[in-house]
């Protein structure tokens, strides 16, 4: 019998715990020689830093859920194997029926270094009877960024002595901010970094003027929070009434779903040049030093939790995008769209997805960007000139990959 | 001004009365010394009067004014503690001035005060120590200061010369007394020295068990003691409480019979001579003290203590007769204790009980 | 009642009282929001509907029964090593004079300074050569000696009147006498204090014992707890307090049982 | 007793605490510091001697001293405040005060409640908007303020945090100190008319010393130490607004992984720690009186 | 087997010596005290005996061991603090206990040993309490039971009975006498109180400034004063130091004219008459102590005190005759203050200093 570890972070709600062993617990039903020991390692952030101590402690888990976008980081620590050297040629067909938008995260120099497993990407909610109250069609999103600014303007609300009491819009800028401005980007139509990893485009005018989109629909029309909004309080926000709509993962729809007070609506987002989101979340990566039978057996294991019907109750028991077309075509998942069609805009949006940004040394690459728009936001520095600094610090971060 | 009142003042710890329900009063310029066993109280009755602790019943009156409820700041008193209570990081000329400078008396008149208590307790070379680093005497002596400088219109002192050689305290016996006169300040003060207590104070409380056995002058508690508790516990040594038919040996002829009480007299009062018609002892032990000599008496199976001339010389076994002024004698009550005045000049017994 | 504990006026009564309320806010909010459905997180409403849903949800997100028993393990083992090393060294530190004192002291402060956190990397590899990794051993090992207790328990020491000690040394004690029956007894509150923080400190300790643990048998309640905490979809306080409260509980009860332990006015107290 | 005797009882007692020490704090350390030398070593490039290469690059990178600026503006403020607090708190608590038992445990939470989740409450308290703060100033008619998310106001926001949590946790240490002061000294004070504060300030103030010199040093090292909240209620933003020394450290070891750049940051900080404390030990144990 | 030998013992404090260079020895089972004024190195003699300080210079020897370098627990000694040092935090039984305890004394006889201890001292109902709460002479009585108790070979006490009261310390002093003599103990005996000096100890070592001014027994010092600080020393009220003159005047014509030195005479050596040939005084002050009167007189402006029996009665002002018996005249050299000893059995004295 081969054992292999398996770290996990929980990012989302819910007893992700519970959900996990009961899925390794089926596989070793089906795989008897293989053990399975699924380790809980905290948050993404949690994880990536207990597998990288573990690492440098000599002593890394045989494969983990990381973010996608950790990707680069694990190349470059040497800690992880592309799956072209672990599968058979029978098995190069498997690597490709994932969604393309997935797989963006997941390849890099012809190589799969990751799979995707828990995937999301960013979509607009909006609340129907806030819609409904200013007269708009509480069946109708926003589509483009004029629409959205001009619904918005409707729907800021202010009391008699000027302070507003709801914000027509929010999209949040605290802990990855880089994450929801990259859809901004992505709709101005320009990509913020190389397949590659080693270039950034952050001072491209196509991104300044996303930015300053982002910084005058609070400072300009007066939709949006002022400031830093932050990412754990914005579907709180959304529930309290204080935002008409928000910007935030596909991962919040159970949480939307339970919570939201009043019906709400589940839109892709809206398209400037084009439309598009970035896509997040997390990959399976196998690492090397596991040895050459813990690695086929790690293997066996993520083909079995991507296979279509296991990808299918995982997304619907967390709201995570599941990860291949096959997977929602399976009984379970036609059925629950049915009943929650609001679960397959995250799909629908991945036609439009990008890959999120990374790069090596994406940390602090993407710190130089976070860094930069915060200080667009809060009125520190104008666009243009943050996404210049940006640029600057991101390429002397890159310079030794390039 | 500063008359103390206190009534019926009582505290209870835990449900032992430490002081129970004691009344007196100490008028204004008057040294009062409080005595009694140790335990009995006399820190506590200080310590309520302070108004460091709050009675468990009964009030204190300082100046006319009920001051039972009263903070010790607002009493207008000076302290010298058993502990002496000393601040350890303050040097001796900083616990000294403690006080005058928290009552923000100028800081010439503090240095003046200073100096004068300071010379008056020889302290003058310390001022600088912190108290770790003086001998118990000289932090006796800095707690005595504390108390001296304050001028204060009532002074508490508990066992204040405890720890000074018998030179220095009769020198501060002397300081203090005149201070408290020159000053007119109200002064209780709790000794367990008889010379102080008998040469300083204008009245004596003498208390047991938290109630008070007798109050008076010294000359009274030491010539009519109110009963034998009293009589043993001023003098040094304690006067002799002999049994009846053993007492009215002393003087031959002059009692009549009698039974029950008991006579006391006081060792200095017996006087030793060849064996005759009256007590004869023999002598049991011998102990010279320089000024006096004492001698342990035997009268069969009776021990009584006489102090004679420090140069008489006396021997063990020596067989002696024993004698006495009948003036000299006290009659105490066998069942209560307490006095029982002897009737008329002479001396014989009063078969009904006196005062009591 | 001596004067020394006659109670204070009226202003600093209230004034430490709204001190007070303001501090226990936090965990006044934590109570509100933990009885209540989600919705009145944000909204005191006193006919708000009450509810232990929240406790059921976090409870049954971990197996927290386990992580109670090895969070209390870890921290039983923990609290005992250091009140050994730290009063041993404390006493040395606070009573003995020796060439290299300072050096040693300083060095000893150092860790105070140094923040166990920044070397993880470093702590790990060695845990992991020692064949320690995930037990409960290596959890506890790294904060045995702490700078801290050390500090405080020298300077506790240091203030216990020199005449106890001679009393001990006169009447027989050894070294390990004197310390045992008189300095570490004279410092309880102190220890008292020690013991409640450091505690609270491995109760809540939560990124060392996350990166040596790999297991259920070994995890402690902040690994449990952490499921809760900002989430990448959003922060449920509701669950956060509740879960919250579930594993402060016990530390909340101790405190109130050990609290009066720093009322035990001694030192000083018999020494004339 | 000899002065070898005393030597070897003191190191038998302190062998232990040596030992672990070492173990865990000195020889990582050392081995972090040198690694400060080098570049950090990354997969299947390993390090290069680089001298001091990385004190250079430290010099040039506006986030360190940004977070510098923060620490000392963080420090000159929560030093202060929290010790203070902790008296007053602890001088409170210490009195005969109606519900001094719960009013202990109200000043004590802070120290019993997880940072991680109660960092999450305070962040309700700061969201702009229904936020408690909003909501209380909102009955004053005061508009809406995003506390963390603005530049002016985030640091404070973090400082108001950072004090409740020392404030409490140093209090206890200054209750137990209080009842080494004897009680006949108050009672000696009272005697002489010291009012409250002059008995503390004369007093109280003196003998709590050693306790004092004992907060004073921990809320030096916390105020350069304590960034769990940071962690989790900003993460340095915006624009590093809050980033403080430590958490700039933690980002650069535990999130880019630059190890070399981590441990000459790590050196910087405990140079300064070093100079503080020492500056503090030099300064206040002379002045101190211990028994 | 435990004679105490210490030679040349100094201690400098800070460069002022509190110790300086004493030497003396106390024999096996026998009761020294340690006599001096305030401040004068007592305590720090005793304290270096039994090792809690360092000396500066000299060596301590203990049955016949020099124990210089030993730590206190290695030589064998109970000790009772002038400050007390009770353990805070422990009962009066187990502060009592502590030493027995520490040295695995089986418990039947701790409780037995406590018991007899307890009894003695009267602290039987106060077993349970902590030291807080307890009165200064209850406290200053667990300390002594802590030393009694612990039946070591050497007993060290300072002032061990200062805070209680004449009755108490009397049986105190008799326990502790019987005590001693009954183990063997040596006992070295810091105290203020003269009568303790004089009855309880075989010698009596008197200290000044950190030296030994005299030694011998009590008898020795009190009637042959080695110098005019010993002879004020001891007694209280100390003896009359006279100018040459007034003092010859004492004893009319028995004195040769002199000049130079004081002539010294007890207060209870002096005797009062009518006015006559010898001296003449008026009564300036009274003092009435019970047992005795303690009478100022002034005699040409030279004050000199006089103590009489309790009960004589003079009136302030009244012109009094003074006298004694030559051989109660003591001789000081008037410059270095020490003894001349008159020569023969005549009173003539000799021009030339004697000892010294
Ligand atoms: N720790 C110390 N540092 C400096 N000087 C000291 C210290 N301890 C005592 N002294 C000084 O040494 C001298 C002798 O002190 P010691 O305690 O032996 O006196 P003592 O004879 O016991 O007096 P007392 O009868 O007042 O207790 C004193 O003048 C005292 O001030
Ligand atoms: N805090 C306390 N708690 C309980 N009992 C106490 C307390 N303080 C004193 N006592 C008891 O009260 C009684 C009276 O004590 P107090 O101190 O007044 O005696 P005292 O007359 O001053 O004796 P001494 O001459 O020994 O100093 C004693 O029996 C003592 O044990
Ligand atoms: O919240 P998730 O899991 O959708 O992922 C968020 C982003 O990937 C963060 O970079
Ligand atoms: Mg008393
Ligand atoms: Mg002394």
């Amino acid at each position: 019998q081969t054992t292999v570890n398996m770290y996990y972070p929980v990012a989302v709600g819910g007893p992700i715990t519970k959900i996990i062993d009961k899925m390794v617990a089926d596989f070793s039903a089906a795989h008897p020689d293989i053990k399975v020991n699924p380790i809980y390692s905290g948050s993404y952030q949690d994880t990536i830093t207990k597998v990288i101590t573990a690492l440098k402690g000599g002593n890394a888990p045989e494969f983990a859920v990381i973010l996608s976008t950790d990707m680069f980081t694990l190349i470059d620590e040497d800690a992880i194997v592309p799956f072209e050297e672990l599968v058979s040629d029978a098995d190069k067909a498997w690597l490709d029926s994932f969604y393309e938008g997935f797989m963006l995260n997941s390849r890099t120099g012809g190589k799969t270094w990751g799979i995707p497993f828990q995937r999301s990407t960013i979509v607009q909610y909006w609340n129907k009877d806030a819609f409904r109250e200013v007269g708009l069609d509480p069946e109708v999103p926003p589509t483009t960024w004029d629409e959205m600014v001009a619904f918005a303007e409707r729907l800021t609300k202010r009391d008699a002595s000027g302070n507003v009491v709801r914000w027509g819009i929010q999209i949040p800028s605290s802990g990855f901010p880089y994450w929801l401005f990259q859809a901004l980007t992505t709709q101005n139509d320009v990509i913020l970094a190389n397949e590659a990893g080693t270039k950034v485009t952050y001072d491209d005018p196509r991104v300044v003027e996303a930015l300053r989109f982002w910084v005058d629909l609070s400072r300009k029309h007066k939709v949006h929070p002022e400031g830093i909004v932050e990412w754990g309080t914005t579907p709180k926000d959304f529930f309290e009434g204080k935002v008409a709509m928000m910007w935030t993962t596909t991962g919040n729809l159970t949480n939307v779903r339970t919570n939201a007070p009043f019906p709400f609506g589940v839109a892709k987002l809206p398209s400037k040049v084009r439309g598009g989101s970035p896509t997040g979340g997390g990959n399976f990566y196998i690492f090397k030093n596991a040895s050459p039978e813990q690695r086929n057996a790690a293997l066996a294991f993520i083909k079995w939790a991507t296979a279509p019907e296991q990808a299918a109750a995982w997304s619907i028991a967390t709201g995570y995008v599941a990860v291949t077309p096959a997977a929602w075509e399976t009984d379970a998942m036609k059925k629950y769209v049915a009943e929650f069609p609001a679960a397959a805009v995250a799909r629908d949006q991945l036609d439009v997805a990008v890959a999120e940004l990374s790069t090596h040394d994406n940390q602090r690459v993407t710190k130089a960007l976070n860094d930069g728009l915060q200080a667009a936001l809060t009125g520190a520095k104008d666009p243009a000139a943050a996404m210049k600094d940006a640029q600057a610090e991101a390429d002397r971060v890159l310079r030794p990959f390039q | 001004m500063a008359e103390i009142v206190v009534d019926n003042l009582t505290k209870v710890w835990n449900s032992a009365p430490a002081v129970d329900g004691i009344s007196f009063t100490c008028a204004s310029g008057e040294f009062t010394v409080l005595l009694g066993p140790s335990g009995c109280g006399k820190s506590t009755t200080l310590r309520l009067i302070a108004g460091l602790e709050q009675p468990t019943a009964g009030t204190v009156a300082i100046g006319g004014r009920d001051v039972t409820r009263r903070s010790p700041a607002e009493r207008g008193i000076a302290m010298v503690f058993q502990s002496y209570a000393l601040f350890p990081h303050l040097s001796v000329a900083e616990n000294i001035l403690f006080g005058l400078k928290v009552r923000g008396v100028p800081r010439a008149e503090r240095d003046e005060r200073l100096k004068r208590a300071a010379q008056t307790l020889g302290l003058t070379h310390l001022l600088d120590r912190k108290p770790a680093a003086l001998s118990g005497g000289q932090r006796q002596r800095v707690a005595l200061g504390r108390a001296i400088v304050a001028d204060a219109a009532v002074c508490l002192m508990d066992e204040p010369l405890s720890n000074l050689d018998a030179q220095l305290r009769q020198e501060m016996r002397a300081e203090i007394r005149s201070l408290q006169r020159r000053l007119g300040m109200t002064m209780i003060y709790v000794t367990h020295d008889q010379v102080e207590a008998m040469t300083m104070s204008d009245r004596v409380v003498l208390m047991r068990d938290g109630r008070i056995e007798q109050q008076g002058t010294p000359a009274e508690l030491y010539d009519r003691p109110a009963s034998g508790f009293a009589a043993r516990f001023l003098g040094t040594p304690p006067m002799n409480l002999l049994p009846w038919a053993v007492g009215a040996g002393l003087v031959p002829g002059a009692l009549a019979n009698g039974t029950g009480g008991s006579i006391g007299v006081r060792p200095e009062r017996l006087r030793l001579g060849p064996p005759g018609p009256g007590l004869t002892a023999t002598v049991a032990a011998i102990e010279y003290l320089g000024a006096d000599t004492l001698l342990t008496l035997d009268a069969a199976g009776v021990k009584l203590i006489a102090r004679t001339d420090g140069h008489e010389r006396h021997r063990v076994g020596e067989t002696v007769g024993v004698s006495c002024a009948a003036g000299d004698l006290h009659f105490f009550d066998a069942a209560s204790g307490r006095r029982v005045e002897a009737n008329g000049n002479g001396c014989n017994r009063p078969e009904q009980g006196g005062e009591a | 009642m001596s004067i020394a504990d006659r109670p204070p006026g009226a202003i600093e009564t209230i004034g430490a009282w709204l001190l007070g309320l303001l501090w226990i806010l936090p965990l006044a909010y934590a109570v509100w929001t933990a009885f209540h459905p989600s919705a009145y997180a944000t909204r005191f409403d006193l006919l708000a509907p009450l509810t232990l849903e929240n406790f059921v949800a976090a409870w049954q997100a971990a197996p927290f029964g386990r992580y109670l028993f090895n969070t209390t393990v870890i921290v039983t083992m923990v609290l005992a090593g250091q009140f050994l090393v730290c009063t041993l060294a404390a006493y040395a530190f606070a009573r003995y004079r020796f060439p290299g004192q300072s050096l040693l002291f300083a060095l000893v402060l150092m860790q105070l300074m140094v923040m166990p956190d920044i070397l993880i990397v470093e702590n790990y590899r060695t845990m992991f050569a020692l064949g320690l990794v995930d037990t409960l051993g290596a959890v506890a090992l790294p904060y045995m000696a702490s700078a801290f207790g050390i500090f405080l328990l020298r300077q506790t020491f240091m203030t216990v009147p020199k005449e106890l000690e001679e009393a001990a040394i006169v009447e027989g004690c050894s070294s390990l006498g004197v310390l045992w029956r008189v300095y570490v007894p004279l410092a309880r509150p102190v220890f008292v204090a020690y013991g409640l923080v450091s505690v609270s400190y491995h109760w809540n300790n939560f990124l060392w014992p996350l990166i040596v643990t790999n297991s259920v048998e070994t995890r402690p309640l902040t690994v449990g707890l952490a499921v809760f905490s900002s989430t990448d979809q959003g922060i449920d306080w509701s669950i956060i307090s509740a879960a919250t409260l579930m594993t402060a509980a016990p530390l909340l009860v101790a405190f109130l049982i050990f609290q009066r332990a720093f009322v035990q006015s001694f030192m000083r107290a018999g020494i004339r | 007793m000899s002065r070898l005797r005393t030597s070897i009882h003191a190191s038998l007692l302190l062998l232990p605490a040596v030992v672990l020490l070492a173990a865990f704090t000195h020889v990582p350390a050392v081995r972090t510091f040198i690694g400060a030398l080098y570049t950090t070593p990354r997969g299947k490039r390993p390090a290069v001697f680089v001298g001091l290469d990385n004190y250079r690059q430290l010099l040039d990178d506006p986030v360190f001293w940004q977070a510098m600026a923060n620490n000392v503006w963080y420090a000159a403020l929560t030093i202060p405040l929290s010790v203070v607090l902790a008296l007053v708190m602890a001088l409170a608590v210490d009195a005969r005060l109606p519900g001094r038992a719960a009013l202990r445990m109200a000043y004590f939470t802070p120290t019993v409640l997880p940072m991680i989740a109660v960092a999450n409450i305070w962040l309700f308290f700061y969201t702009p908007g229904y936020g408690l703060l909003d909501q209380v100033l909102g009955l004053f008619g005061l508009p809406e303020t995003n506390w963390l998310g603005s530049r002016d106001s985030a640091l404070y926001a973090v400082i108001a945090v950072a004090v409740w949590k020392e404030a409490g946790f140093f209090m206890i240490f200054y209750l137990a100190a209080l009842q080494t002061i004897p009680h006949d000294l108050r009672e000696a004070a009272a005697i002489e008319g010291a009012s409250r504060f002059t008995f503390f300030r004369r007093v109280t103030l003196p003998l709590l010393m050693p306790t004092t010199l004992f907060v004073l040093v921990n809320a030096v090292i916390g105020a350069f130490r304590l960034v769990d909240h940071i962690v989790v209620m900003t993460r340095g933003g915006p624009d590093n607004a809050t980033a403080l020394l430590l958490y700039y450290i933690y980002e650069i070891g535990f999130r880019f992984w630059d190890s070399a750049y981590a441990a000459t940051l790590t050196t910087v900080l405990l140079a300064i720690l070093a100079v503080l404390a020492a500056v503090q030990f030099l300064f206040l144990e002379r002045r101190i009186h211990y028994r």
